[in-house]
């Protein structure tokens, strides 16, 4: 439309995953919403820190006025986000933080994401037994930020071993082809850990009738209606908003209309919905939303942060289309 | 003028079991998989049971029924990279479309996508003659794109898998997995098609030696596009058998099967060059390879070990089985 | 002439293509200036590198699959080995990860010549493997880079006795990647190893009657495959300052940009300068969608459209020029 | 005749080389022995091994068992390089230029000088050779004289030569037995590999025979030799076929039809054809004699339906035809039967599945095989032209001769009415030969018709009943069989109006010739 001043260049390196799909269609209504924005910019494929890079000094040749980041790699992009700065460009990292001291940094704390997970679920066993420990992709720096709150909560409970560590690849399928394999062998455990591929994970064990134990994942609307619905099942999901993207573009607004925030770095903790306690299952409740992909986080929105309405997220469309 | 001709030499045991099993390829990929089997009880003493073996059949199915897209292509001197993409969009728009259409329209609305892929596939081998590791790949870039924009479309509905998915993708008769009802008779039919149809005596004749073929009567682009379309059917409904198993339509499904399943039909011994190979080697080849996953999950390793390990029993595998079948 | 443009004519498309592109490019950002054109440099250096490794091997009859799993490997001990150490350091760790990328390559032909096995299966083994070394290198993005080596990419080279508004258009990342792949290609294509690589690629049997001795080129070949993967993972680590060890887009991109170069993949055909070209041409597109400000799920659709409807266009050129009497 | 005291200045002496594959053995117990200055000739009928002693002998392929002596001394030739360093030069069946090389490239791939190179191409009858041409885009036959020119260019001691002349023009051969001649009388060595006694006889000092992988003796050459030769190469296999046998077979009168069962009028095809028209009757063989690169190929490939000709018609049994694709000609009945067996057969593949081939081509036989019935037909297919099936499993294992004989099976399996075979005798034995010649007569005795290219001019008048002589891509002369002697078939070959005195060289006369012009 019209009647928006600014263009905002959006870049992302990973597609396809409903987290991510998420947070860009939280990008475009928060955008949309805001009434700022004349156009956006989208670079948003598979690639790594290089190519993000390169699609940052696109945004730059296209000479956007912000540019919305969820970085690769926190290093990684310093060089692209340092030239953006000096042409001139508003630049926000949404998501994971960035070296750039430039930069603005609006993320979610994935370090305190695995450690209140993991903290819960220790307590849950009793604070002794066998966990199964089910991470992200190998050498993705959330997967390596998470694994240090998931041993920081750990250290605090010495009698709690560690089963088996996988690699889920925050894959569905290799997840459910490792839990399977894993629950063949037998092997005793008392809780399972994962790092937001959480669903599949319960639909083994109902499967495979195998003994429920508890389960910590992220807020997935698939998990999210599990924790409601599948019987004897104990768990919690620890909200990982993907709408983090549209609070991202809110900050981006922000610093073009001349309001700066006090501090570089804006950190959403994440929250614990449990299904134990009544609180949890109130909330847990409330937040279910069964008409969302299985794989969309449901925090579709951040209060103080985002405008849209769920129509326009989940309408996934952006100023001018 | 020189000396007699000289008396045959007495064979060798071991010349002679090489020979009995070169002439039978299937035998050493079945031994070898046994030891796989066995190294994987000796580790976890009776982690091989009834449901082991189910899981481990679930898994493999669908890996099986796309390694048969890349046999039948391969023979012919192809490649279908493609199959991922197929298999992820046929899946994808099954789970969407159920919401709100008729099983029938859904199913048919499923592989439309597939036809449409598998026969630009072929008129861009068959008649452009474009090599397929390239037509196959760009056409998978061209769908993953088109079931991007398709996906904003249905946020908004959600999705849910049929119950009789569900059934086929999970479910156990008897112990046996549901699966074994669709990839049975699939594999029959491939198995009948390779060695006893004219359409199969083609994909060998055009792999070894398209000229020949084509001076034989043959049109290599009828052959070739019926190919790649059967091998995007198949593709397709291994992603039906597949979100059955996962439950979790993601854009990004059954991409992780496109490489293993390059690899199982070449460990079940068909030639990436054309002109030779066969299915059932490839269904122990996505046997092997499953069996393998699992040993690797359940030996405690760093991932980077585990990823070291897994490249070097591939290529073991392979060079083992090539030095076994060599002088046929 | 009729020759050059006969042989070179391939190449000769894809320059007017680049400089077609360039003018739209002009067209849609009036302001596109020098300053660009060097971000383009720096975006085109790994991928440079990247198809150079694949060249080499197609050239030669194979395949690399290991190519990204190479640079990200060589990548991740480059900015771990930099990692808190001093500037001088990188004097040596620059040579020995091209050492290294060296050895490995040669270590991939070795494979390949030992076993037998087909180079499509012999990389994907190395593909898991150099990405697990990687992993155990790196388990998560980092390390560092000398600044003195970030440097040799950033600005422009000032070459004596041209204007300022010209050394502008001089990008140092286009002169390093000049400079590393046309000293280690030009010479090479001139000798007699060259010609070598050439001749297993065209036929081998020919090859081997002629006195070539083929494993020993295969094994160099793949030894420079690793060298320029090795000059890649280097780029990376130079221009994001970091090694990550979850390989890139290299693998695909690499195959891609050989096929739109000319480069025929049953080997022997063509050489360096239309891949390069080719990828100053996919990158570019890729700015054009950024700057047109393409739907990003559209942009996926148009790139794989592009990749099949040019070499679809190229091989429609070749059966339409085929000599009317081919013999029969 | 055996020569049994060897001098013991012997070149190159093999002894009891053996070589299998699997189950097969292709040498058993090979010995040969070669004297400086000598051509020395290597004969066998097909199967014997003489391929696979040359290889051996150049280091192409490792024997399994034997000794080799250069010049008394034991020596592991263990590659191609190796040979070449001990002297030893191969000019193998197949080209052995890289395609994809330019001619130049392709000399300095292999170290060979250039001008002696040039030299050489110039003396075998290519007068302009571009160097810079790319080795794909060159003809079959000047790319064997170009192998052959490379070898020369680094005057190597001994000279092996398999089957040099078989896929050459006659123009070509001769300058090929020219030269050859000279390298002996210059003191090399020549092992010389030809299926053609006249060449042999032309040409060579002493002939080693192999039978069944195994030295079956030396003999010198001498006029009449030839008989004994044929029957230490057959051994019991010997089996007199005559000239006249083979064409008494086939006295059944031709049918003359309304229709000619193959009319082609006014052919034309770029610069290749001009205006080609001739009938082919039914029951009739008709010879095509043309000089290499007389539009011959494009000849056939128009009629096979693998390029469409630019003007002119093409009718069968009266009725216009054209053809889109090789599998047009098939349905119109017309099959071809390429000279090249590399080009017709799926080497993988089992000799039946090759024989069947066609059977499946067409869209609505994709289906089901009738196994029994295509067991039947193929295996009287294989029967009537005696194939070797001993190692049937795929036809790549199979002797050139017997792969030969599959490409014809595959057409009388299918029952074509009309056969044309290009050059189908190149390089087989006589014993193959005899046999090829009396089913083609047997054909034409069955009412279909033939069109037959050869590059073996006395074989026009064992098989045809008329020949077409083509040049410059016209047809020059139609006459039938009984004034095709060689002389008038060279005559018109080379484009001189019929009764001329030629001015040519004939293949018999190259001896004195070129000993005229070698002596000092
Ligand atoms: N790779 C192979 N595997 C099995 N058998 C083989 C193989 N190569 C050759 N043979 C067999 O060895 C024998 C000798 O073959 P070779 O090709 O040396 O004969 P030749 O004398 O060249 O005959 P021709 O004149 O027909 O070519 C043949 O019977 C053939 O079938
Ligand atoms: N190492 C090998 N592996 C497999 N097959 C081989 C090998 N060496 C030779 N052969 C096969 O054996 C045959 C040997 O060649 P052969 O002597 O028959 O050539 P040719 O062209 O038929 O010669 P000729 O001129 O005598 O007919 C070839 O058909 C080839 O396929
Ligand atoms: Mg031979
Ligand atoms: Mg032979």
């Amino acid at each position: 439309s019209a009647e928006g001043k600014y263009t905002i260049g959006i870049s992302n390196t990973v597609q396809g995953n409903g987290w991510r799909e998420e947070m860009i269609c939280a990008m475009k209504a928060q955008a949309l919403a805001s009434g700022e924005v004349a156009k956006l910019n989208i670079a948003h494929r598979n690639t790594d820190a290089a190519g993000q890079l390169e699609d940052i000094r696109n945004l730059i040749s296209a000479k956007v006025n912000a540019i919305v980041v969820n970085p690769a790699d926190p290093a990684g992009i310093k060089a692209g986000l340092e030239e953006a700065t000096k042409a001139g460009i508003v630049v926000v990292a949404v998501d994971q933080a960035v070296t750039e001291p430039s930069a603005y940094i609006i993320s979610n704390n994935q370090e305190q994401y695995a450690y209140l997970g993991a903290k819960w679920l220790f307590q849950q066993m009793g604070g002794k037994g066998e966990v199964l420990y089910m991470r992200g992709a190998a050498g993705a720096s959330a997967d390596s930020d998470r694994d240090k709150g998931f041993k920081k909560a750990l250290a605090e409970f010495p009698d709690v071993k560690v089963a088996q560590e996988v690699f889920t690849g925050w894959q569905q399928d290799q997840a459910k082809q490792q839990i399977l394999s894993f629950l063949a062998t037998g092997t005793p455990i008392n809780g399972i850990w994962t790092s937001g591929i959480d669903n599949v994970i319960v639909d083994a064990l109902v499967e495979q009738q195998a003994p429920m134990v508890p389960v910590v994942g992220a807020d997935n609307a698939g998990f999210v209606g599990q924790l409601n619905t599948v019987k004897g099942l104990v768990g919690a999901a620890v909200t990982n908003p993907g709408s983090i993207g549209g609070a991202g573009v809110s900050l981006a607004l922000q610093i073009l209309d001349g309001k700066k925030p006090a501090q570089q770095t804006v950190l959403v903790e994440p929250q614990l919905w449990e299904n134990v306690t009544e609180e949890g299952k109130a909330k847990l409740k409330a937040a279910a939303d069964p008409s969302l992909s299985p794989e969309w986080p449901v925090s579709i929105s951040i209060p103080d942060w985002t405008t849209y309405t769920k129509e326009q997220i989940v309408a996934c469309k952006g100023p001018g289309e | 003028m020189t000396n007699s001709a000289t008396m045959p030499q007495p064979v060798s045991l071991g010349r002679r079991l090489k020979r009995f099993m070169a002439d039978r390829p299937l035998i050493p990929l079945i031994i070898l998989l046994v030891i796989l089997v066995l190294i994987l009880q000796v580790l976890r003493p009776g982690i091989v049971n009834e449901r082991w073996i189910a899981n481990t059949a679930k898994f493999a199915i669908p890996l099986a029924i796309l390694a048969g897209c890349q046999t039948m292509t391969m023979l012919t001197g192809g490649i279908d990279l493609s199959v991922g993409t197929v298999a992820t969009m046929s899946a994808f728009i099954m789970a969407t479309q159920i919401v709100n259409q008729d099983p029938t329209v859904a199913f048919i609305l499923a592989m439309l996508p597939a036809v449409l892929i598998g026969l630009v596939n072929g008129v861009g081998v068959g008649v452009f003659r474009v090599h397929p590791l390239i037509m196959t790949l760009g056409t998978s870039l061209i769908g993953t794109g088109f079931l991007q924009v398709y996906q904003r479309t249905v946020i908004a509905s959600g999705a849910k898998i049929p119950d009789f998915l569900n059934w086929l993708g999970t479910g156990l008769t008897y112990g046996f997995p549901n699966a074994l009802f669709l990839f049975v008779p699939v594999a029959v039919l491939i198995v009948f098609t390779l060695n006893r149809t004219g359409f199969g005596r083609l994909l060998y004749a055009v792999g070894d030696n398209e000229r020949a073929a084509r001076l034989s009567g043959v049109r290599y682009w009828q052959v070739i596009t019926a190919l790649y379309v059967i091998s995007s059917l198949l593709a397709g409904i291994t992603g039906l058998l597949y979100i059955g198993l996962i439950k979790a339509p993601s854009l990004s499904l059954a991409e992780p099967l496109v490489l293993p399943s390059v690899a199982a039909a070449v460990i079940g011994g068909t030639s990436i060059f054309g002109g030779r190979g066969g299915y059932m080697g490839t269904i122990v080849g996505a046997l092997i390879l499953t069996v393998l996953t699992t040993l690797l999950t359940i030996l405690h390793m760093p991932e980077g070990g585990r990823r070291i390990l897994f490249g070097f029993i591939v290529l073991f595998v392979t060079a083992a089985y090539l030095r076994i079948i060599e002088d046929r | 002439m009729m020759r050059f443009l006969r042989r070179q004519g391939w190449v000769a498309g894809l320059l007017a293509l680049l400089v077609f592109l360039f003018v739209v490019t002009k067209l849609i950002q009036p302001g596109y200036g020098s300053g660009d054109f060097g971000s383009l440099a720096r975006a085109v250096l790994p991928y440079a590198f990247a198809v150079a490794a694949q060249t080499v091997v197609v050239i030669a009859g194979g395949i690399d699959l290991s190519v990204a799993a190479m640079m990200a490997l060589t990548s991740v001990t480059a900015a771990s080995m930099m990692n808190g150490a001093s500037e001088e350091y990188a004097y040596f760790v620059v040579p020995f990860v091209l050492a290294m990328g060296l050895v490995l390559g040669a270590l991939n032909g070795l494979l390949i010549v030992v076993t037998r096995v087909p180079d499509i299966v012999v990389t994907l083994a190395t593909l898991f493997v150099l990405q697990g070394a990687a992993l155990l290198v790196l388990d998560a993005p980092g390390g560092a880079a000398a600044e003195w080596l970030k440097a040799t990419v950033v600005g422009t080279m000032p070459i004596p006795g041209l204007p300022d508004w010209a050394d502008a258009w001089v990008p140092k990342a286009l002169v390093l990647l000049l400079v590393c792949l046309f000293v280690i290609w030009i010479p090479l294509r001139r000798s007699r190893l060259g010609l070598s690589i050439y001749a297993i690629g065209s036929n081998e049997l020919a090859a081997f009657r002629s006195g070539v001795p083929v494993a020993r080129t295969r094994i160099v070949a793949y030894a420079l495959s690793g060298l320029f993967a090795a000059l890649g993972g280097l780029s990376l680590t130079i221009s994001t300052g970091i090694g990550a060890p979850i390989p890139g887009p290299y693998l695909l991109a690499s195959v891609a940009a050989v096929v739109l170069g000319g480069v025929a993949l049953g080997g022997g055909k063509g050489g360096l300068l239309g891949p390069i070209i080719a990828v100053f041409v996919l990158r570019l597109v890729r700015t054009d969608l950024t700057l047109l400000a393409i739907d990003p799920n559209v942009t996926a659709i148009i790139e794989g459209a592009i990749m099949v409807a040019v070499v679809m266009f190229g091989a429609f050129i070749t059966i339409r020029g085929r000599p009317a009497g081919a013999t029969p | 005749m055996t020569t049994n005291e060897l001098p013991n200045n012997t070149l190159l002496d093999a002894t009891g080389v053996a070589k299998n594959y699997g189950a097969v053995s292709a040498l058993r117990d090979a010995s040969l022995s070669v004297l400086p200055g000598e051509v020395h000739a290597l004969m066998g009928a097909n199967g014997a091994g003489k391929s696979t002693l040359v290889k051996i002998l150049t280091g192409a392929i490792p024997a399994d068992a034997g000794r080799i002596l250069i010049r008394g001394e034991a020596r592991d030739v263990r590659s191609p390089a190796a040979a070449r360093r001990a002297g030893l030069l191969p000019v193998y069946q197949e080209p052995a230029l890289i395609p994809d090389l330019d001619v130049l490239c392709n000399l300095r791939l292999t170290g060979t000088p250039v001008e002696p190179f040039r030299a050489w191409v110039r003396e075998l009858g290519i007068p302009n050779l571009d160097i810079r041409e790319t080795a794909r885009d060159i003809p079959l036959a000047v790319l064997r004289v170009l192998d052959l020119a490379r070898a020369l260019a680094v005057e190597p001691d001994v000279l092996l030569l398999d089957e040099m002349t078989a896929a050459l023009p006659a123009n070509l051969a001769e300058k090929v037995l020219e030269v050859v001649r000279r390298q002996g009388d210059s003191g090399r060595s020549v092992i010389f590999i030809s299926h053609r006694f006249v060449e042999i006889s032309a040409l060579c000092d002493r002939a080693t025979v192999l039978r069944d992988g195994a030295t079956v003796g030396v003999v010198d050459i001498e006029p009449g030799v030839e008989e004994k030769i044929v029957e230490m190469m057959l051994g019991a296999r010997i089996e007199k076929t005559s000239v006249a046998a083979a064409r008494t077979a086939s006295e059944a009168p031709v049918v003359k039809d309304s229709h000619p069962r193959l009319s082609v009028r006014n052919l034309q095809l770029g610069t290749k054809l001009h205006d080609v028209s001739f009938d082919l009757a039914n029951g009739e063989v008709a010879g095509v004699v043309a000089l290499e690169g007389q539009g011959q190929d494009e000849l056939f490939a128009a009629l096979a339906g693998s390029i469409r000709p630019a003007g002119g018609t093409i009718a069968v049994d009266g009725a216009p035809v054209k053809f889109f694709h090789p599998s047009d000609a098939i349905q119109a009945g017309l099959a071809y039967v390429p000279g090249d067996r590399t080009e017709a057969l799926a080497m993988q593949r089992s000799v039946r599945e090759n024989i069947a081939l066609p059977f499946s081509a067409a869209l609505r036989k994709w289906g089901p095989i009738k196994v029994r019935r295509e067991h039947m037909v193929v295996s009287s297919a294989i029967a009537r032209l005696q194939i070797d099936t001993r190692a049937q499993g795929e036809v790549q294992r199979l002797s050139g001769g017997n792969q030969q004989k599959v490409t014809i099976a595959r057409w009388i399996a299918a029952d074509a009415r009309t056969i044309l075979c290009f050059d189908p005798t190149r390089g087989i034995d006589v014993g193959t030969k005899q046999e090829i010649y009396k089913l083609l007569r047997e054909l034409a005795g069955l009412g279909k018709s033939v069109l037959f290219y050869t590059s073996e001019l006395e074989e026009v008048q064992r098989v045809c009943d008329r020949v077409i002589v083509i040049f410059g891509g016209r047809v020059v002369d139609t006459f039938p069989v009984e004034l095709a002697d060689e002389p008038a078939l060279m005559r018109a070959a080379y484009g001189l109006p019929r009764g001329a005195r030629a001015d040519v060289g004939i293949l018999a006369d190259v001896r004195p010739t070129s000993d005229a012009e070698t002596a000092p």
